[in-house]
């Protein structure tokens, strides 16, 4: 049952992330490419998610805590430098 | 040992003038003779060894790898030759001294010349081929210091130059001719080479030996084609152009084929060539020496048209032509030299050197004039005079020689008809300068030169006259010596003034006819020759050097180009035929190992890496477009590296790839937001094909590796690193101990990065756009409200994320550099919330402390073990217990990993922050209207990054 | 920046740190209290600097409530949203909403406007920068009155009771 | 580790796979930026809090000990969603994306100093 | 999986290798990364690929090659630090020069 | 202490570093000293460590107590010893002539040039091919750090190129490396060695890929043809005394070259043996070719002295391509002459630049010098010296190389060297008289020149006699290193005594 869902989750993720991809291919605007980006990350983190289920490890643990804090930081530098230009002024 | 210290008396007197410059000319004038005059001494005190048939010989090891020996010999050649050097070079400081200006440095005179009178007794006297080519590279650069000794004047650094390439040329092709000799002979000693003739002889390569030498030996001794040079250095004072030309410079290339006439000389292409150029420049030089109008000029082509004369005689080989070669050496030497300074004197007291302006001088010098007269009877080849005795000589071995076998009579012929022009142009000397009255007045009036001047050509005249009155009683002794030296065996002879009337002097007599005849008519033969002159060899010789400096300058833009992409371009293609060529060694790409089972998230990945890279490539033209999609390939890179077990590699990569965007993001501010379409189609296609095909062999050889077995050495760090590092996790372990040298040149090229970046932003001028790449005006909106508080919930967050981290690296996956990373990043966090000022308030020390400590810290922790008697390097753990705590470890490594992490956090923000902080300092404040209460830190001055 | 006045100057964010601590070690030895606990000082005493004000929390049941209200919402809004996006876009009714605060610090706004953004149908979008009022992008509203209403009760108000009073 | 426990696992795996589904989905088919921000925003976080807390439930069954670290994940998103939300809906404004004709309220009421003056040529114009 | 993974490495590096060939400073540093990026890939397969094998010791006996994710850690960090230089000496140069191509060619024809 | 004496080239740099880049502001006079008194010090060890060398035993040194192959060494032969004692003195000059105020053009020179020293000294000693590359990037970096010290325009746009060409080139030296441990499993260069001697044929191919990629890497670092393109600006523009140490730079190429493919690609390599030789050996005589072209076509002081830098790349090069010992020896006691000599030339043409205002280094007719006796006869000697003229140590040098030729070798390289030679001759002597002695009449204006600048001209610069009054000692102990380059298993025996297998 556990794998199923496993491979339920995950393929329905995988089309999440080729989801992303397009948004982020065609934009049209920088916001959307940038919002495509950011939900990329935090998709990723489920990746990583079913990876430690799959193996049975926390291992990855760490992976995905940085994956959603620096992909924050990504965005907010990105939205800087669209508002401002400079981003740290 | 003698013979070293007359070969090195005179490079010590190099030190002499200019250590005495200051005393006075006169007092540095006589401090130079010291040394020359004791080594022609010494010389002299040989004489008697000599001639008991001792063999003189000197020699020390000097790097036996090249087989250059300090080696001297003393024999009658180099005698002959360093009687001529010394002693005039002994009259020539003589002279020197009065011809020298007051104002002149002639300290600087005298030194150029003491090393060039030590390089050609070097020349005279060394034992060895490549010793030999020392003295010989050293004769041609005193001769430029000295032609060039009057550098204000373009003659003279034209002339300098002119000579030190021709005889700099040819001393290069001599280096290559002896080096090919001495392999020959199988030894570079004089006496060893010149014993072995047949051997040289029979080996294929002598005839490009042979004239690899000969080009040094003719461009020295200014053998047609490469005479142009020396007229052109007589633009040199007149006490050089008496020493370089008479005695010295230019029969170092006579001296040469004397010198190694045993062993190469023995065939017919010596014969053929050595001859050939000796006559052509013996008329050539003759004819010129009759149509110069410069005294000096004259002078000069009539030293090349001597020069050739001894080259013919050394070419036809014969003992008796050599015996005539040597003797013609020693009286060219003292006549030339009396005719130079007599010149000299001259232009000394009449300030010029040209015919037309001189004329009538034997009134005024009449001295002077009788001295010239007498000298220049010797030149003509006069009877009585020791010019004639070796004219004669040079007749009859003209007619006794085969040499040119069906047309002998040639030889004889042109001979006599260099012994022609050799009479004309000696009475065209002596009669217009002393006799015709003048066309012109010259500049001064003239008067006798101060008699101790003139005692130097005094001397030299009187030898010429005693020379030829009493040869045997003169010259014999040393002609024997000489001789002996060069033919290898005692030569029978006998030096008389009269042999009877025979085909030489009826000769003789026939030059004198004509040659008198000549300069009555040679006006008009003048006339007519002018019509054909016009090629003035220096200005050739310039035009062909500024061409060959205008080409190579084209080549070498064209090759260079100046263009980065072609030197990637080079770079990868040189990688893509190195690649290749391994590649194709490979016959089966697929290795043992074989392919692992591919799945679906597998293929997601690559679809999304491989999507990334080429959606980077493609949208380059809109850079932050391709910041974006360089954004996923980062994150599926880490992602990738989880999959295949490298969680530390992950978490790196992470850490690693936000810091480069914000990074990345910073600059492109600071340029131009998109690319222009520049790139021809054709170029691009170019750059697709070289880059895709690159790619195709990196990754089939990425495929033929990950297909074989690994041999690796690994198991050695998984069995050793909890029992020998401590640790668990065995990449951290590697990291901090078993590399960890690796690691600490790591954090200090981090380091240095930091350091590096702070220079490249002093004194930075930036282009601060008004508005986005649309033209739209940037939002007044510096730090939005939500972003600044959700920063500071975020800080201590991170912090602790980031110890936790740090703790932990030994043993799980993590580290001191990722934790200061994430360090790095929140508090970038807070200065993009918050603004440079406000964060450098709070956070105010200097980074650049922070950053060198962690390297410090990490390098304190290896010298530590030192302490131990350990290596560099080495770490030590242990497990301790505390009361309710239990058990835990502690490591050096993680006292090191502490250095790492500073050193990542300093280095880190000294890139990011200082980089926002003088952007920001730069900020034009045109869009002020917010009232938002930072607004006074868009004016603050621009101060100095920390 | 406050200044710094004692060993402790923020106590709640201190024990949040342990708290924070002992999940990310996954153990309660008591060696990681002590570790957590010493970094749990150390911390906010490092970056009590960065902090404009302190801020107090008056009445931390009444923030206890309003989380788990929140929470609640977040799922609500979850499928409300994934209805919407599910089904054909000519139902949406699009809005954007000028919302005027009352709260007046900043950091409780930004409270406000992430609660906002993660519940129903709503992205809080731009701060007017004199923090008067908050721009609200909904995706789907009928009145927004209502809307304006709901949040004002739901949230501002037990917000500022926690933070401003 | 039991059925009951197994199935909520599942169930709440799926259930977050949905969500961050429809997230992506909404991101991708909605008509304006605005729109497309909301999926993100509270579908995807969601998605992944389930995912997280499925994980956390199966580590705690497996290991048999209490391990709730992934909620700090979830804590994490939870604190940094609406921000990068916010933050892009405020570039979107500040780029005067289009938003769909019917959108009532107009965002052009934001006041000159909030979107900046009048467009002035680009430096880098020039440039391409 | 090698198979795909080669391929991968292979586009990633012919992407970077492109963009190095470019006469634009910001995509050649863009380049510059992506190669390296991709460069870590390949060195870190030099020791094979392994699932699920992290090598921490005592999890398992399945244990990945270290080696080569300790060279590829090191390699990252020097690749950021050489990425850091060469961008903001492209900035350097734009603001000296006045232009960001390569050459710093004067004329400018974009 | 005595056993640490390996370490010391590495660490002394470091720490002397660390003393100096903790703080960027300070007293410049604590700087100069710690930086000079460090400097110093190297050259001592670096004696010490040449004495030890000259034993003829390889002597090791297992950082972390980890021995070969697993740990990283630094190694000790004649060559490593040889070649840091050159950087040693060779740095010594740079940093005293710094002090006469080039320091003080920017921040943190002193700590930069340390940690530049770093670099090349680990490069020099390591025994292990990835740190090999660390090395590489350190001593890389600072050179980046200290080109651009000082500023301007055309030292940026120089190192643009440098730094974007080295970059592609430290990718590809990660790409070689990672093909040599795949295909060996090894890092350390001795245990490769062994592994390449018993290597199985199907992995031939991987590792002549590898090694010829490496050889790209080493070729670009050391400018050889078709990638020399970044030397002639980066070195024409860099500060006087960081141009001095850069001529250190190639030779840091060379070196790795000849260690490199001598250990691991010796008669023992079977199939692979040499198989860099023929590149190596046709790309230098190109290289010689092009650099003849350049130093003829040179209208700048600095511009030459590159490409004369370039001109004894080709020379060493050419050595390398030969592969016998002769050669090696004759290439050896060349780089010792040649760092040193252009090393000399770079500073003095900084000290010709300062005298002649804005004329600078161009070769054109300038303001007469007020210290122009001195400079000429220091100009003299330099060119004389790298023009391979005697009586100075190029001639003994280029007679060498001549002489180490052999067979059809000879029929290339006699005419290109004694081609450049000449073209050397011919720019020397013109840039020489356009210098000093075609000035403009008129006063003499200027000031002197400091006397640290003197000295670390002339420190270097009497290399050019030293060399060749020593030539038999010196070229006894080029032949020996020569000799024991071509003897690996010295070496690898030494470092792995356990090694089984028939790499002997
Ligand atoms: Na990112
Ligand atoms: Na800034």
């Amino acid at each position: 049952m556990l794998s199923t869902a496993l491979y339920v989750t995950l393929a329905l993720v995988v089309m999440a992330l080729l989801m992303n991809l397009y948004r982020l291919t065609i934009g049209p605007s920088l916001p959307d490419r940038v919002l495509a980006l950011d939900t990329m990350y935090v998709n990723s983190i489920a990746l990583i998610v079913l990876l430690g289920l799959w193996l049975n490890s926390k291992t990855y643990f760490e992976s995905a805590l940085l994956i959603a804090m620096l992909g924050f930081i990504s965005t907010v530098a990105v939205c800087k430098y669209i508002l401002r230009g400079d981003i740290i002024e | 040992m003698t013979l070293l210290w007359i070969a090195l008396l005179p490079l010590l007197g190099v030190l002499v003038p200019a250590l005495t410059a200051q005393r006075g000319r006169s007092f540095c004038s006589l401090a130079t003779a010291v040394l020359p005059a004791t080594a022609l001494v010494m010389t002299l005190l040989n004489v008697p060894a000599l001639l008991d048939g001792e063999q003189l010989r000197f020699s020390v090891t000097w790097m036996p790898e090249l087989a250059l020996d300090l080696a001297f010999r003393l024999d009658g050649l180099s005698l002959l030759f360093n009687l001529l050097i010394l002693g005039i070079g002994l009259l020539i400081i003589l002279y020197a001294h009065y011809y020298l200006a007051k104002d002149e440095p002639f300290g600087r005179f005298y030194a150029f010349l003491m090393l060039f009178m030590a390089s050609m007794v070097g020349i005279s006297m060394s034992d060895n081929l490549i010793l030999l080519w020392l003295f010989w590279e050293l004769t041609s650069l005193s001769s430029f210091l000295l032609i060039g000794y009057w550098s204000y004047r373009s003659d003279a650094r034209k002339g300098a130059r002119m000579a030190l390439t021709v005889t700099g040329a040819g001393g290069l092709a001599l280096l290559a001719g002896l080096l090919l000799l001495g392999d020959m002979a199988g030894s570079f000693n004089m006496g060893d080479v010149l014993a072995s003739g047949d051997v040289i002889l029979a080996d294929p390569r002598y005839p490009l030996m042979l004239g690899l030498v000969l080009l040094g030996a003719f461009t020295k001794s200014a053998q047609f084609p490469f005479h142009f040079w020396l007229p052109h250095a007589m633009a040199a004072p007149t006490p050089v152009s008496a020493y370089l030309h008479s005695a010295t410079m230019v029969k170092a290339g006579i001296f040469l084929m004397a010198r190694l006439h045993p062993a190469i000389a023995g065939s017919e292409l010596w014969s053929v060539v050595v001859s050939l150029v000796g006559i052509v420049t013996m008329l050539y030089g003759a004819w010129f020496a009759l149509m110069k109008t410069d005294l000096k000029g004259i002078l000069a082509f009539s030293t090349v048209s001597h020069l050739g004369l001894i080259t013919v005689l050394l070419g036809i080989g014969s003992p008796m032509a050599i015996l005539a070669a040597l003797f013609h050496i020693l009286n060219h030497a003292t006549f030339k030299a009396a005719l130079f300074m007599s010149a000299g004197i001259i232009d000394h007291e009449t300030g010029t050197r040209e015919l037309k302006q001189l004329g009538g001088l034997k009134k005024a010098m009449p001295v002077t004039a009788l001295l010239t007269t007498l000298a220049a009877a010797a030149m003509a080849g006069v009877p009585l005079f020791n010019g004639f005795l070796s004219k004669e000589m040079f007749f009859t071995e003209s007619l006794a020689t085969p040499v040119l076998g069906g047309v002998s009579w040639l030889l004889p012929a042109l001979a006599t008809l260099g012994g022609i022009l050799s009479v004309a142009y000696s009475l065209r000397l002596v009669h217009a300068v002393f006799f015709k009255p003048a066309r012109e007045e010259p500049p001064k009036t003239p008067h006798e030169p101060p008699h101790l001047m003139r005692l130097p050509v005094e001397i030299l005249v009187v030898l010429c006259v005693v020379v030829g009155l009493f040869p045997a009683f003169m010259a014999t002794g040393l002609l024997e010596l000489a001789s002996e030296a060069v033919i290898g065996s005692p030569l029978d002879f006998h030096l008389a003034i009269w042999h009877g009337v025979n085909l030489p002097l009826i000769m003789s007599l026939l030059a004198f006819v004509v040659g008198i005849a000549l300069y009555w008519r040679h006006g008009n033969v003048r006339r007519f020759t002018q019509q054909f002159a016009g090629i003035d060899a220096r200005r050739v010789f310039e035009r062909i050097l500024i061409s060959i400096g205008y080409r190579s300058e084209q080549l070498i833009a064209a090759l260079e180009g100046n263009s980065l992409q072609r030197y990637v371009g080079w770079l990868w293609l040189a990688a893509l035929v190195m690649g290749g060529i391994g590649l194709v060694q490979i016959t089966d790409l697929t290795g043992a190992a074989g392919n692992q089972p591919l799945d679906g998230i597998l293929i997601l990945g690559a679809v999304m890496l491989m999507f990334g890279g080429v959606a980077t490539a493609a949208t380059h033209r809109y850079r932050l477009i391709s910041l974006l999609m360089l954004s996923v390939v980062g994150l599926f890179v880490a992602l990738t590296f989880a999959r295949f077990s490298a969680p530390d590699l992950a978490l790196t990569q992470l850490s690693v790839e936000v810091v480069t965007m914000i990074l990345l993001m910073l600059a492109l501010f600071f340029l131009p937001q998109k690319t222009p379409r520049e790139s021809s189609p054709l170029r691009n296609v170019r750059d697709m094909l070289l880059a895709g095909t690159l790619g195709l062999v990196i990754a089939s050889l990425n495929y033929a590796v990950m297909t074989r077995d690994t041999l690796s050495i690994s198991s050695f760090f998984v069995e050793n690193s909890k029992p020998g590092g401590g640790g668990y996790n065995v990449v951290n372990v590697i990291l901090v101990d078993f590399r960890g040298f690796d690691t600490l040149g790591e954090i200090t090229v981090l380091a240095i990065a930091g350091l590096a970046i702070f220079k490249l932003l002093n004194r930075l001028r930036l282009f601060m756009p008004h508005s986005d790449g649309e033209g739209r005006v940037w939002s007044p909106d510096r730090y939005p409200a939500v972003l600044t508080s959700i920063s500071m919930t975020l800080l201590p967050l991170a912090l602790l994320v980031s110890a936790f981290i740090f703790l932990r690296g030994h043993n799980q996956p993590g580290g001191g550099f990722i934790a200061g990373l994430i360090t790095a990043v929140a508090l970038i966090l807070l200065y993009m919330a918050r603004g440079v000022a406000w964060a450098q308030e709070r956070l105010d020390f200097p980074f650049q402390p922070v950053a060198v400590i962690g390297v410090a810290v990490a390098t304190l922790t290896g010298l530590g073990s030192w302490l131990f008697g350990h290596p560099f390097l080495t770490s030590a753990f242990g497990y301790f217990s505390l009361p309710l705590i239990g058990t835990f470890e502690l490591a050096t490594a993680l006292l090191f990993d502490l250095g790492v992490y500073l050193a990542v956090v300093g280095a880190t923000l000294m890139i990011l922050a200082n980089l926002g902080k003088v952007t920001t300092a730069h900020r034009p404040v045109t869009e002020t209207s917010g009232k938002d209460t930072d607004a006074a830190a868009a004016t603050s001055s621009a101060k100095e990054p920390r | 920046m406050i200044a710094p006045r004692s060993w402790l100057p923020t106590p709640v964010l201190s024990i949040l740190l342990l708290v924070v601590w002992l999940l990310l070690v996954r153990s309660y030895a008591f060696g990681q209290f002590v570790l957590g606990g010493s970094l749990a000082i150390l911390i906010p005493l490092l970056t009590h600097r960065f902090w404009d004000a302190r801020s107090l929390i008056a009445k931390p049941f009444a923030l206890l409530r309003f989380i788990f209200r929140v929470l609640g919402d977040i799922i609500t809004a979850n499928f409300e949203v994934a209805y919407l996006i599910a089904n054909p876009w000519r139902k949406l009714k699009p809005h954007f909403i000028e919302y005027p605060l009352m709260l007046e610090e900043r950091f409780t706004i930004t409270l406000l406007a992430s609660t906002i953004s993660l519940t129903p149908g709503t992205v809080s979008a731009n701060l007017r920068m004199d923090g008067k009022s908050l721009l609200i992008h909904a995706l789907n509203v009928d009145d927004e009155e209502v809307l304006i209403n709901q949040i004002r009760e739901r949230y501002e108000r037990p917000l500022k009771e926690i933070y401003e009073c | 580790m039991s059925v009951i426990v197994e199935a909520l696992i599942s169930l709440l795996l799926i259930a977050g796979g949905i969500f961050v589904f429809i997230g992506s989905l909404g991101m991708a088919h909605l008509r304006d930026f605005y729109m497309r921000l909301h999926g993100p925003t509270k579908a995807t976080t969601l998605g992944i809090g389930c995912m997280l807390i499925a994980s956390m439930l199966y580590f705690w069954s497996v290991d048999g000990k209490p391990d709730i670290q992934e909620l700090l994940i979830t804590l994490f998103l939870f604190i940094t969603a609406p921000v990068s939300a916010h933050l892009l809906a405020k570039s979107g404004l500040h780029l005067r994306l289009k938003h769909a004709d019917k959108t009532q309220g107009k965002p052009v009421e934001l006041r000159p100093e909030e979107v900046g003056d009048k467009p002035v040529p680009h430096p880098d114009k020039g440039h391409g | 999986m090698e198979l795909l993974y080669a391929m991968t490495t292979g586009v990633l590096t012919a992407c970077g290798l492109y963009l190095t060939l470019r006469g634009r400073t910001f995509p050649v540093v863009v380049g510059l990364t992506l190669l390296s990026y991709a460069v870590n890939l390949f060195l870190f397969s030099m020791g094979g690929l392994t699932t699920d094998g992290p090598a921490i010791v005592s999890e398992g006996t399945n244990y990945a090659d270290p080696l080569p994710q300790a060279l590829v850690l090191t390699a990252i960090v020097i690749g950021f630090a050489m990425t850091a230089f060469v961008v903001i000496l492209a900035m350097r140069a734009r603001s000296e020069v006045g232009n960001d191509h390569v050459d710093g060619k004067k004329e400018d024809r974009e | 202490m005595m056993q640490h004496l390996i370490v010391f080239p590495v660490v002394l740099p470091l720490v002397a570093g660390i003393l100096l880049l903790y703080q960027r502001q300070g007293l410049v006079r604590y700087k100069r000293a710690v930086s000079v008194a460090a400097t110093v010090l190297l050259l001592l060890v670096a004696t010490g460590l040449l004495r030890q060398a000259a034993s003829d035993q390889v002597t090791y040194y297992a950082l972390g107590d980890w021995q070969a192959p697993f740990g990283i060494v630094l190694v000790l032969d004649r060559l490593s010893a040889l070649m840091l004692l050159v950087t040693a003195v060779l740095a010594v000059g740079a940093v005293v002539f710094a002090c006469a105020g080039d320091d003080e053009k920017g921040s943190n020179f002193h700590g930069l040039f340390q940690w530049q020293l770093l670099g090349i000294n680990g490069a020099f000693l390591t025994g292990d091919l990835f740190n090999l590359f660390v090395f590489f990037e350190v001593l890389l970096l600072a050179s980046y750090a200290l080109l651009l010290h000082g500023g301007g325009k055309a030292r940026i746009q120089a190192s643009v190129h440098y730094v974007v060409l080295n970059l592609a080139g430290s990718s590809l030296f990660l790409i070689a490396v990672g093909i040599l441990y795949g295909a060996t499993g090894t890092l350390n260069m001795a245990d490769m060695a062994i592994r390449v001697a018993e290597l199985p044929t199907e992995r031939e191919g991987l590792v002549t890929a590898g090694a010829l990629m490496l050889l790209v890497v080493f070729g670009l670092k050391a400018a050889i043809l078709p990638l020399y393109f970044w030397l002639p600006k980066a070195y024409a523009s860099a500060p006087a005394p960081v141009a001095a140490l850069f001529a250190i730079m190639t030779k840091v190429g060379i070196y790795a070259i000849l260690r490199v493919y001598s250990l691991l690609f010796g008669d023992t390599a079977g199939g692979l043996e040499a198989l860099e030789q023929s590149w190596v050996w046709w790309l230098s005589l190109a290289t010689l070719a092009a650099a003849g072209v350049g130093v003829m076509a040179a209208r700048d002081l600095r511009l030459l002295v590159a490409y004369l830098v370039l001109v004894s790349v080709g020379t060493l090069l050419a050595g390398i391509g030969m592969r016998s010992p002769q050669a090696v020896s004759a290439l050896l006691y060349y780089l010792i002459h040649t760092t040193l000599v252009t090393g000399g030339l770079f500073l003095l043409a900084e000290m010709i630049s300062l005298q002649r205002g804005k004329a600078g280094t161009r070769l054109v007719k300038g303001r007469p010098m007020v210290q122009g006796a001195g400079l000429a006869m220091l100009f003299f000697v330099g060119a004389i010296a790298v023009a391979g003229v005697p009586p100075f140590s190029g001639a003994i040098g280029k007679a060498l190389m001549l002489n180490a030729a052999e067979g059809t070798q000879r029929l290339w390289l006699w005419p290109l060297l004694l081609l450049t030679s000449l073209a050397s001759l011919i720019a020397l002597s013109r840039a020489g008289s356009t210098l000093f002695w075609r000035s403009h009449r008129g006063n003499i204006s200027g000031s002197p020149l400091a006397r640290r600048q003197w000295f670390g001209v002339i420190w270097l610069l009497s290399a050019a006699p030293l060399l060749v009054a020593l030539a038999g000692p010196v070229s006894s102990y080029t032949q020996a290193t020569a000799d024991q380059l071509a003897n690996p298993q010295v070496l690898i025996r030494t470092l792995l005594p356990n090694a089984t297998g028939d790499a002997q």
